[in-house]
Formats: structure tokens, C-alpha cells, sequence
């Protein structure tokens, strides 16, 4: 089902700051802040009155916080791609967006205080920052591990490294950190921290590669998935991956209500243009 | 309200005419956390097919100028699950449900009809066959008046008394008359048009088509003109048969446009996806519409730019 | 120019791949302004008839979502004028010419292929067969195999050895496929994909339809999806007949995805509406895309999605 | 044939003041703003980048004008109607528009001094200022009317009002001047001012009706007329009206290069939606 917090509301955009390949926005949204959990997205209408573009855009939340005066902002990590962020990023503050959030689920926050290793590609790092912050909180060691292909789009702000015990980074051009990718440096730091889970958010293929690793190495998984979403509220069945539910059953699952954030080992990854064998109602 | 903002579809009342599109708000849960259910003319289920259905696999969608294309592949549970699940819930609510139905042969809109006519609650049936023949080499059911006609029929058939049928029409033909009009031989209580163009998007960079299908169904702003076009069409032809009018409708104005040309009743579908709450903001811009334009009655208004001014 | 840009469509050699859309740009003039005719791949001109013709009253179009409703009605100055003014105007240019021609009968198809049959400077003839064919109840040409067949035929017959006939189809058939396969069999050398679809828009104001016609042709970006698709399809069916792609063509990007889907040569129609150098910067972005992505030849690229990967 | 001087340009918006019910709108042009003469129009593309709306608005060209430091400055009055128009004065100065200009016809300027009589309706007295100007820089009389449905539609400056003779404004609710149409005037005016040329631009009805008062009083009549244009470069055939010629046919004949400036007897008014009898190729 929908996060039964998400709501619509028009967000005056509070500032737009160009972070390397990235822009980092801040918005106004109240109380609403306070509903956000790391994992968590936002959905965003884009390109404004009269646009071409009719469907909204899916962000995640790289931080939410409700300050002491009232103000709930809410911050974006955003690559400027096609039309839709291109639009999204040239807005100014004053502006405003109409904004649906939270949605979707957000990362397990385990009881006990475990070691996490925090795995992002590219503005993949956007929402390990605010859960790292939370790990720590609960008493958690947090290591952090960034990839990019080049070292503009390793998206590590100064606070944000705060907040875990190390940050490796691995680009693969060499342009900044380790040469290579992040599933190279995987196994080593694993045993190193004695790794219980990895977190991880990016591209689809480096998901994939560290739930090969993660099964290897007999650790949780859980990673925040990227489909194609058309509506980000779960009536379009656009954003379905095929997932093995508690029952055991692998079923075409929405990635915007029963995700993003999903148990790795039970997702069918690299199934993207044919449905696998196995997928109930295949 | 000061109007008469209510219409029927072959004898089935509905408080206003604003409908969800089939497929664009599944069962009505999701949005039934930014507006209760009641408030809508009627949910209009995703079609169900007799079996559990897996759909197609992603990407199952692209984004176009001003609409979209899907190849969600008729994704459910199945008659049976959603009969268990669906409808209790959607009665709880208190909505006004029309159930769409899809099947691969005339038989499967047989199977359904039978599942469904003893189920209390339902106010009509929409057949969407604008699915692939699987006896007849994968051509669409409604592309041709014949078998068009021939999924109607077994509905019909199959049905008993009381529910309206519905019959969704694809634009994919030469002469949406006569598909219209082989249908209400077969016994279409009422019609529902359009539903989507068969389209494809290329990715330029993968240089390969973009949905894993290659082609999807074209829906949203951009088909606005042909479901107009469509819709005056088939009620020039056919004055009386009652039609729920469907096809890129984001505001008020759009749907008011459908109305003029014919439609007795508006489904909402791409448009929700851009935001959730459109068809409550449709629903009231197209009430305060007919008020201004000096309806007293909805129904004054359905195909009024029909009219002949002396 | 590092890469073979050059195109060819039924033995016609076009020095680029990018045409003006019949209708679209008149007979040139107007666009020679803004440059030089030379630099497009050819000229098409505006469907000629046999006689003078007023067109449609006014209003003749509508702005629709990411495209517009035309309902021109072939306005021109029939054959003669157009071979007295036009032609020697174009030749003059240096410009390459795909003349347009349309009629009402099987016999004007034939009145103008030997009007033209000897005319000097026409690189092809496009045959645009989505006109009301008014011995037939005013149905149109393009809408079923036998009348298609029948225009293409009568040009065949008429038009003697040379010149490439290019049959323009409509995408508002069942099947564009089996109007293909017939218009091939009638003579076609190439086809042209797609012509406008049928559309509508009411004015909610007037609460009447907006075109004096009521219906008008449905163009730009909104209708590139159908254009994409119905070119994939005849590609798919046809492997090796040329085709002129058409439809919402506004950037180097689009123009690519048709010919991905299949498209020798492009069109260019409502997009220089809204700019009247779109064809010289589509012509400047396609190349730069073919080149970027590897290929040595314009013609490699054509039907490059169709493409099996081992 | 299309305007000998029009060019295609990027212009930023130099300023956008509000104005009744008008935008007042002043673009940087360079040097095109000398070939602009009074009833030209301007093309701009409206929407911005993956916009829906596709195709560009016509405006009549308020006054153009070649400062001495070289800039040239194209001014525009914008009525916000619908989308189009509503984006266009929605843009600030910095901001810019793609442009094409001058297009279409001017208004015929007498080689004697005349008395002529300048007529125009809402947003319609745009291009008459500056004919004004024009006139009475060749020794003519120039009196003007002005009609609206109502005083905030009247768009007549104060510096615009210097360059007439006098100046009759009438509003159907009687907001402002004389209650009722500029048509109830004019008669009036013509034999008061022995008035030689009418030139007018405003809704068609007006147009029309002005064009009886002219047959009737033997006056001459210069009309910039208003049809729905796609391409405004004439190729596409639009915005066309029926027009007697010189060789006596009937054509239907394209506003937007053998118009907007047309002469009102050789109009066949009040034909649209269907093609009069005696049209050539009807
Ligand atoms: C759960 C989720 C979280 C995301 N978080 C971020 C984030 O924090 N920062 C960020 O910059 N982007 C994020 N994205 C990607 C973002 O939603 C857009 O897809 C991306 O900005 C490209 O959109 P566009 O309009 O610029 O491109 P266009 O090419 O105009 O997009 C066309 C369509 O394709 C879809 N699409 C294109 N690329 C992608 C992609 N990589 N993934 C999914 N859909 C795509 C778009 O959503 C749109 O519907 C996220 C996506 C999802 C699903
Ligand atoms: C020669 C000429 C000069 C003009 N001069 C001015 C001017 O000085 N100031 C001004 O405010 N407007 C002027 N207009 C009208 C202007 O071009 C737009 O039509 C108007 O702003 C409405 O466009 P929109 O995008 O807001 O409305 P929309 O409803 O979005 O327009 C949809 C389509 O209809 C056309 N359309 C709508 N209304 C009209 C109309 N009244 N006349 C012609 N086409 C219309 C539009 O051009 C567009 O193609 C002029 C039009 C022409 C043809
Ligand atoms: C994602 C998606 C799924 C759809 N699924 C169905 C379906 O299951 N059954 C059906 O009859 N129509 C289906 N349709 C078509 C819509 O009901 C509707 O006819 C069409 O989209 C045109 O309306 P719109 O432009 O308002 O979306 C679907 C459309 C979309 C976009
Ligand atoms: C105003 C207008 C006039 C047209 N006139 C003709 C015509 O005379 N003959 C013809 O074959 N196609 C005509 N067309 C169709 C175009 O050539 C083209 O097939 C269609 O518009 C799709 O391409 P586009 O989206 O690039 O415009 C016309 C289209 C428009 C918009
Ligand atoms: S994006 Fe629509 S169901 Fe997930
Ligand atoms: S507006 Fe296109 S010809 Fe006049």
C-alpha cells in the first residue's frame, strides 16, 4: 500500500546549489518533514503550466528535518538529465513545486546496534546520508562506500562524512579514490568491519552485483531500487520487478508502494525486457 | 450543487460523471488515500482476465510529448482473487464499481461474464477487447467488427438481466462506426471510447525500441483530439447508445470537450499518474462549467455541440 | 561532412536525408528566406490537384497538445499554374523536387502523372492518396487496399518509365500493412509514412467544433509515437521497400528514431511552423548523431532497430 | 511573398509592465527594430523548452525603434488570454524569446497630407501610435478612436496621446468615454474631420462594420485583420481570408504576408466557417 503519510502539497523551493555534477535543492514542506524516513521518495510534477511533460519525476530524500521554528524542509540530490530535471534544477528559490511525499518504503533500522556497510553509485548516495545519521544514532558503526564514473558525481558533502566511521571511493576513471568499482572494494571491507548489513542505492546493475556479493558473504541486504515510475503512487504497474514475496511466490511488484527499498536476495535481477520462468501469472 | 450533475449508463445511475479510466487507478486503494471513493461517478476496475497474469516485462513504459505509452500486459490476479479481494473492499467503501473485464478468447469473456453475474454490488461491466485474439493469429478483438462482436456476444450471453455492458472501443481502425455499430447488435448496452493508440518509442542511445514489447498503447493530452473526433463520431452515428468518454482529459475544459461531442460520462486515466487528486479537480471544474455555460442538467449538456442552430 | 549523408529512394538520389513535408512549406518560396533550398535533401510540395482550389473556410486550425488540427483542404492553384509558376521557380533554385499530386478521382491521379510524366527537374512524385475519393461515397483513398491500389495504379500506368512513385499512406487503417502490400503491388516505388490522423477539437466556448470541417489532420511531436510505430510495422513487412518517414519531427533526435524504425529520408511538417530553419538544424543534428553513434553511412543507420543481437 | 526584412532572433525582455489589462513588453532587437514599419507583426515562440504548445503568436509591433547607442527596441501591448499569451507576459527582464520580425504588411502611408482617421479595438490600437506618429510627421489630421468592452481594456498611453489630433474613447458598459461601439462614432467623426483614410485593426466584427461605414461615406479603409496563424511565414495556408485582387478573383488569400494590412473593400467579411460562392477554385 501507498506510505500512509504521503501527501500533495505545493513546495516553495528554499534553495538551489550546484554540488560538482549535482544540484542540491531544499524545499519548504511543514510538518510533512517529520513523516520522512531514509529511503523514503518524492514524486514532482515537472516542467510547469502548459508543459509537455505529463508525468512526474521520482527523487530521493537526502535529508528531511523539522526545525525548532516550524519549518519542515525537505532536500534533493538532482542530476541534471533530460527535460524533467533540467526543468527541475532551473527552478529558483521562490518558485514553487507541486510535490507528493513521502512514498514509498524506507530502510530497516535494525534494533541492535549492528556494523552497516553503506554502498552508493552516482547521486545513489543521495539518501545513505540522513540513514547513516540514523545508524549512528542507534549506536550502529557505519562505513560508507561511493562510486561514480568520475569524481564530479561523487555526490559527499562535508557534513555528511560526519556521519560514518570511513568513506571509501572508488570512480571509474580514477579521478578521485580507488580506480575501479564499488563492488571491487566490496568484499575486502566486509570482512574488515565484520559488515552484518549493507545498505545501498544506484544503478540497477551495481544493485545486482552487490546482492552476488552480499549472498557470498551471508550478509542482509537491502537496496533502494530505480524503475521507470510513471505515477510513484502504485496505479500505473510501470515500476514492477519481479520479487520473491514471504509466501515464496515471485511476483511482478511495484517499486513505488512495496519499494523502493526491497530485500536484495529476494529481488530476480538482470530479468529487465522478458519476464523469468518462475513469475507467478508468467 | 446546483445543478443536475448525475447520468446513467444503460439504465445504471451514477451521482456525477466523472469515472475512473480502467487500468489508470487499479482497485481504487491507492487513491482512496487522497479521496474517498464515494466522491467519484465510479471506480472502473483494472481489466481482470480469467487467470493470474504476470504482464509484460519493463520497461513498460516511455514517456511522449504530451502523453505516454504502456505495455503493462493486463498485470493481475485473476477473476478469482480479485472477486475475494477487490470488490469487498470496494463495497466497503461505499463506490460505485464498474468491473473491466479481458479475456484472450470468446470463451474467456464467456468464463468472466459467468463469474461476475451473480456478484452483488457491481453497477455495470466494461469489456475491454482491445486484446490480443489468441485463437485468431493475436489480432485484437476490437479491430474487427466480427470479433468484436463475437466478444460482446458471449458476455451477453453469459451475463443474465441486469448489468450493462459496456463495450471499450479501440481508434486502431478504419471505421469506428462499424465497430460501434456490431457491438450494439451483439448487445452493448453502452460504449466506451477510446482506449489507447498503438505506438513505439525508439531509445536513440541503445538504438533499440524502448519498451520490452516494442510497441505500447499511446494514451494522455496528445490523443485528446481522436478520442473527440472519435467519440462525435460514433454518437452522429448512433444517437442514443450511451457512451463514457475517455482520452488525455486533465482538466475540466478537457472533459467538457468529450461531453459536447457525446459523452455521458468522463474516465480519467494518464492524467491521475501527474496527479492523483485530477479527477475530484475535474469532477468540480466540469460541474461549475455546465453551471456557466448554462446547464441546468449534465445531461443537457452531452452532445450539445451536436445540435443544428436554427 | 565526414560521414555519407546521402540517401536514395526508389533510384532517386537525394545529397541528405531531410525533406520538407508536403503542405508544410508550400513550394518553397517562403522558406528560401531563411535558406537556401540546395541545403535540403528535396523539396516536397504542397498535394497538387487537377483544377484551382479555394481549400476549407477558416477556421482551418486548431492547436492541440504538442500538436494542431489542419483542415486546409488542399488549397492550390492546380497543375498548370503550379508547372507555369512553381516548377521553373524551384528549378531555378537548384532545388531538388518531389512533386505532391492528389485527387478526387482514379482518373485525376491519371490526368496529373501525364501532366507531369515529362516534366523536366522532378526528382520523384509523391502520391498523396488521403483525400476523399468522391465516386466512392467521399471515402478515402488511403483507407482501404483497393481504392490505394487503384490511385497508385493509375499514376503507374501514366507516369512512363522514370520517375519513383511514392505512395503517402495514412495511419488511420486497421492494418497499414496490407495498404502497404497493396499500393507496392499497384507500382508504388516508396512509400511515405504517415499523413495526419483524423482529430477533432470542440471549442468549449462556442460549444461548437472548432474547424469550420468540424474534423482536421492531427500533426506534430503528439502524433511521433503512431508515426514511429506504422514505419516499424511497413519496415518489419517490407525490408527493402524505401520509405519517406513523417510526423512530429522537431530535433535531430526525432528524425533519428525514424529512421531507426526505418525511415531513407524524413519530413519535416508542423515543426517549421514553429521554426523555419527546424529542417536545416534537424539535417545538422541527425548527421552529428549518426556520427556519434559509429556509423560511417546515413544508410547503415536506417532500420538499424531492427537489428538481432547475437 | 514574405516580409523582405524579417529575420529569426533570440531577443531578451528589457521590460514588462502591466498596464490595465495589458502587458506592456519591450525587447532588445539590434539593428531589425529599423525595418520594422507600423501594422508589421512579430512571430514569438511561447513555452519555453518541452512546452506543449508548438506553435508560435502573432503580435502587432507597437513601436519599434534604433536608439543612438545602437540598441534597438521592439514594444509590444499583450492581452493575457490563453496559455501563449499568458507564458509570454509571464517572462522578465533578463529573460529571452525567440522572435521573428517585422512580418506581414504595413499600413500605406500617404504621400500627401491627408486626414485620416486611426480606429481601434482592445489590444488593436497597438500599431496605431506609432502610424500615428508616422502621419503626423507627413502633415496629416490624425484623429483617433479607441472602443473596448470596458475602461482597463482601452490601451491609449499618455505619450501616444500626443501624436493625435483627438482622441473619442468608447466602452460598451460605459466605463469609460462614450457608452457604446466605435461604429456609433464614426460616421460622426468622418464628416466633423472631412476624413480621407480610415485605418483600424481590431476584432473582425469591427473590422467589418468599419468597412460598411467606409463603403458608405467614400472613404478609403486600411484594415490590420486578426486570422488564426500557424506558421505566420506563410506556408501553411491558415490564415487565410477571401480577398478580391487586382485582376478582379477572388482568392483566398494568406493574412500573414499579404496581410495583416489589407484594404477592407477588397474583403469578403463575415465568412467564416464557409467559402463564398465566386471563390476562385471553389
Ligand atoms: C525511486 C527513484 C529515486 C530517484 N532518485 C533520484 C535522485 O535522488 N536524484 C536524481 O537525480 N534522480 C533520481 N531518480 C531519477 C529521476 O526520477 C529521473 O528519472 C531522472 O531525473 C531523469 O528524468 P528526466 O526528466 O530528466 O529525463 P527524461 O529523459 O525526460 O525522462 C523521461 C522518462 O523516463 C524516466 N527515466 C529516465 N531516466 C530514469 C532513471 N534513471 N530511472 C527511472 N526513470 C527514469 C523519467 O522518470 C521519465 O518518466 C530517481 C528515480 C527513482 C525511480
Ligand atoms: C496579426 C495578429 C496580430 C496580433 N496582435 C496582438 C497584439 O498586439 N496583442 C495581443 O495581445 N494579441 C495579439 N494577437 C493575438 C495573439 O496572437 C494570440 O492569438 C493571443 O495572444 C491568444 O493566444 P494564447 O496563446 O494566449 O491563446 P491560446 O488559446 O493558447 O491560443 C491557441 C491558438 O489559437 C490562436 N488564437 C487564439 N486567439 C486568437 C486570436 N484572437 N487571433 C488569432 N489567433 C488566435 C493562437 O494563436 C494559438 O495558435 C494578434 C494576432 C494576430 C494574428
Ligand atoms: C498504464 C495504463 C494501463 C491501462 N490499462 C488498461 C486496462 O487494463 N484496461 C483498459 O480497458 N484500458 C486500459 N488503459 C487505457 C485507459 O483506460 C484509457 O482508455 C486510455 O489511457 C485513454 O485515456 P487517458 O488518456 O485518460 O489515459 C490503460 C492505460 C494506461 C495508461
Ligand atoms: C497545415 C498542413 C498542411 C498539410 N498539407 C498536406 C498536403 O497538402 N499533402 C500531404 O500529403 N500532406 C499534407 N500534410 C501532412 C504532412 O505532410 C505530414 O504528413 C504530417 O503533418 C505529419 O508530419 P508533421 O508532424 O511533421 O507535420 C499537411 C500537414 C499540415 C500540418
Ligand atoms: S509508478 Fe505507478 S505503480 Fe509504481
Ligand atoms: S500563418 Fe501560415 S500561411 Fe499564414
Amino acid at each position: 500500500m501507498i506510505n500512509s503519510k504521503a501527501v500533495q502539497l505545493s513546495a516553495e523551493v528554499v534553495s538551489n546549489k550546484k554540488v560538482g555534477a549535482y544540484h542540491h535543492m531544499v524545499f519548504a514542506v511543514g510538518d510533512m518533514a517529520a513523516s520522512c524516513r531514509p529511503g523514503n521518495f518524492v514524486a514532482i510534477s515537472v516542467g510547469g503550466a502548459s508543459s509537455s511533460l505529463i508525468l512526474r519525476r521520482a527523487f530521493a530524500i537526502y535529508r528531511a528535518s523539522l526545525r525548532s521554528d516550524g519549518m519542515g524542509l525537505l532536500e534533493l540530490v538532482i542530476a541534471p538529465q533530460g527535460s524533467g530535471s533540467k526543468w527541475l534544477v532551473a527552478q529558483e528559490p521562490g518558485d514553487r513545486v507541486d510535490l507528493i511525499a513521502p512514498l514509498g518504503t524506507s530502510f530497516g533500522i535494525p534494533k541492535e546496534p549492528i556494523n552497516a556497510l553503506l554502498v552508493g553509485g552516482g547521486y545513489g548516495s543521495a539518501p545513505l546520508f540522513s540513514l547513516a545519521e540514523t545508524l549512528k544514532s542507534r549506536g550502529c558503526r557505519v562505513d560508507m562506500v561511493l562510486g561514480a564514473s568520475t569524481a564530479g558525481k561523487i555526490y559527499a558533502p562535508l557534513e555528511g562524512k560526519r556521519s560514518v566511521n570511513s568513506l571509501t571511493i572508488t570512480t571509474d576513471d580514477g579521478s578521485a579514490g580507488i580506480a575501479g568499482r564499488v563492488s571491487d572494494v566490496l568484499p575486502k571491507l566486509i570482512a574488515e568491519h565484520d559488515v552484518d548489513v549493507i545498505y545501498s542505492c544506484g544503478p540497477m546493475a551495481m544493485l545486482e552485483a552487490i546482492t552476488l556479493i552480499s549472498q557470498r558473504t551471508d550478509v542482509l541486504h537491502q537496496c533502494s531500487v530505480e524503475e521507470s515510475m510513471a505515477c510513484g503512487i502504485g496505479v500505473c504497474m510501470t515500476c514492477v520487478l519481479p520479487v520473491e514475496g514471504e509466501d515464496g511466490v515471485i511476483r511482478m511488484t511495484r517499486s513505488c508502494v512495496e519499494g523502493p527499498v526491497m530485500d536484495g536476495n529476494k529481488v530476480l535481477w538482470n530479468t529487465s525486457r522478458e519476464i523469468p520462468d518462475g513469475v507467478w501469472g508468467k | 450543487m446546483s445543478i443536475n450533475f448525475s447520468t446513467s449508463i444503460g439504465g445504471a445511475f451514477f451521482a456525477n460523471p466523472i469515472f475512473t479510466a480502467s487500468g489508470c487507478a487499479g482497485s481504487g486503494k491507492e487513491l482512496s488515500h487522497f479521496f474517498p471513493l464515494t466522491s467519484l461517478g465510479a471506480v472502473v476496475t483494472k481489466s481482470i482476465m480469467v487467470k493470474p497474469r504476470s504482464g509484460r516485462a519493463t520497461p513498460r513504459m516511455a514517456e511522449t510529448p504530451s502523453g505516454m505509452l504502456n505495455s503493462i500486459g493486463l498485470q493481475g490476479p485473476g477473476i478469482d482473487l480479485f472477486l475475494e479481494n477487490d470488490i469487498p473492499w470496494l463495497r466497503e467503501q461505499g463506490a460505485r464499481i464498474i468491473v473491466s473485464i479481458a479475456g484472450e478468447s470468446v470463451e474467456d469473456y464467456a468464463v468472466l461474464a459467468r463469474k461476475l453475474r451473480n456478484v452483488v454490488g457491481i453497477s455495470a461491466l466494461e469489456v475491454n477487447i482491445s486484446c490480443p485474439n489468441v485463437e485468431n493469429r493475436g489480432q485484437v478483438f476490437a479491430c474487427h467488427p466480427d470479433t468484436a462482436a463475437a466478444a460482446i456476444a458471449a458476455v451477453r450471453r453469459n451475463i443474465g438481466g441486469e448489468l450493462p455492458i459496456i463495450a471499450k472501443l479501440s481508434p486502431d481502425v478504419t471505421d469506428i462506426t462499424a465497430i460501434a455499430d456490431s457491438v450494439i447488435v451483439a448487445g452493448a448496452d453502452g460504449l466506451a471510447l477510446i482506449n489507447t493508440l498503438l505506438g513505439m518509442v525508439i531509445d536513440t542511445t541503445s538504438m533499440l525500441p524502448k519498451l520490452s514489447q516494442k510497441t505500447g498503447g499511446l494514451s494522455g493530452p496528445a490523443i485528446r483530439p481522436i478520442a473527440v473526433r472519435a467519440i462525435y463520431q460514433v454518437r452522429a452515428a448512433f444517437p442514443k447508445i450511451p457512451i463514457v468518454g475517455m482520452g488525455g482529459v486533465t482538466n475540466g475544459r478537457d472533459a467538457f470537450e468529450l461531453v459536447l461531442a457525446g459523452a455521458d460520462a468522463v474516465s480519467i486515466g494518464t492524467a491521475t499518474f501527474g496527479n492523483p487528486m485530477a479527477a475530484m479537480t475535474i469532477k468540480n471544474e466540469l460541474e461549475e462549467l455546465c453551471e456557466a455555460r448554462g446547464f441546468n442538467s449534465f445531461s443537457d449538456a452531452v452532445s450539445y455541440a451536436h445540435r443544428v442552430e436554427a
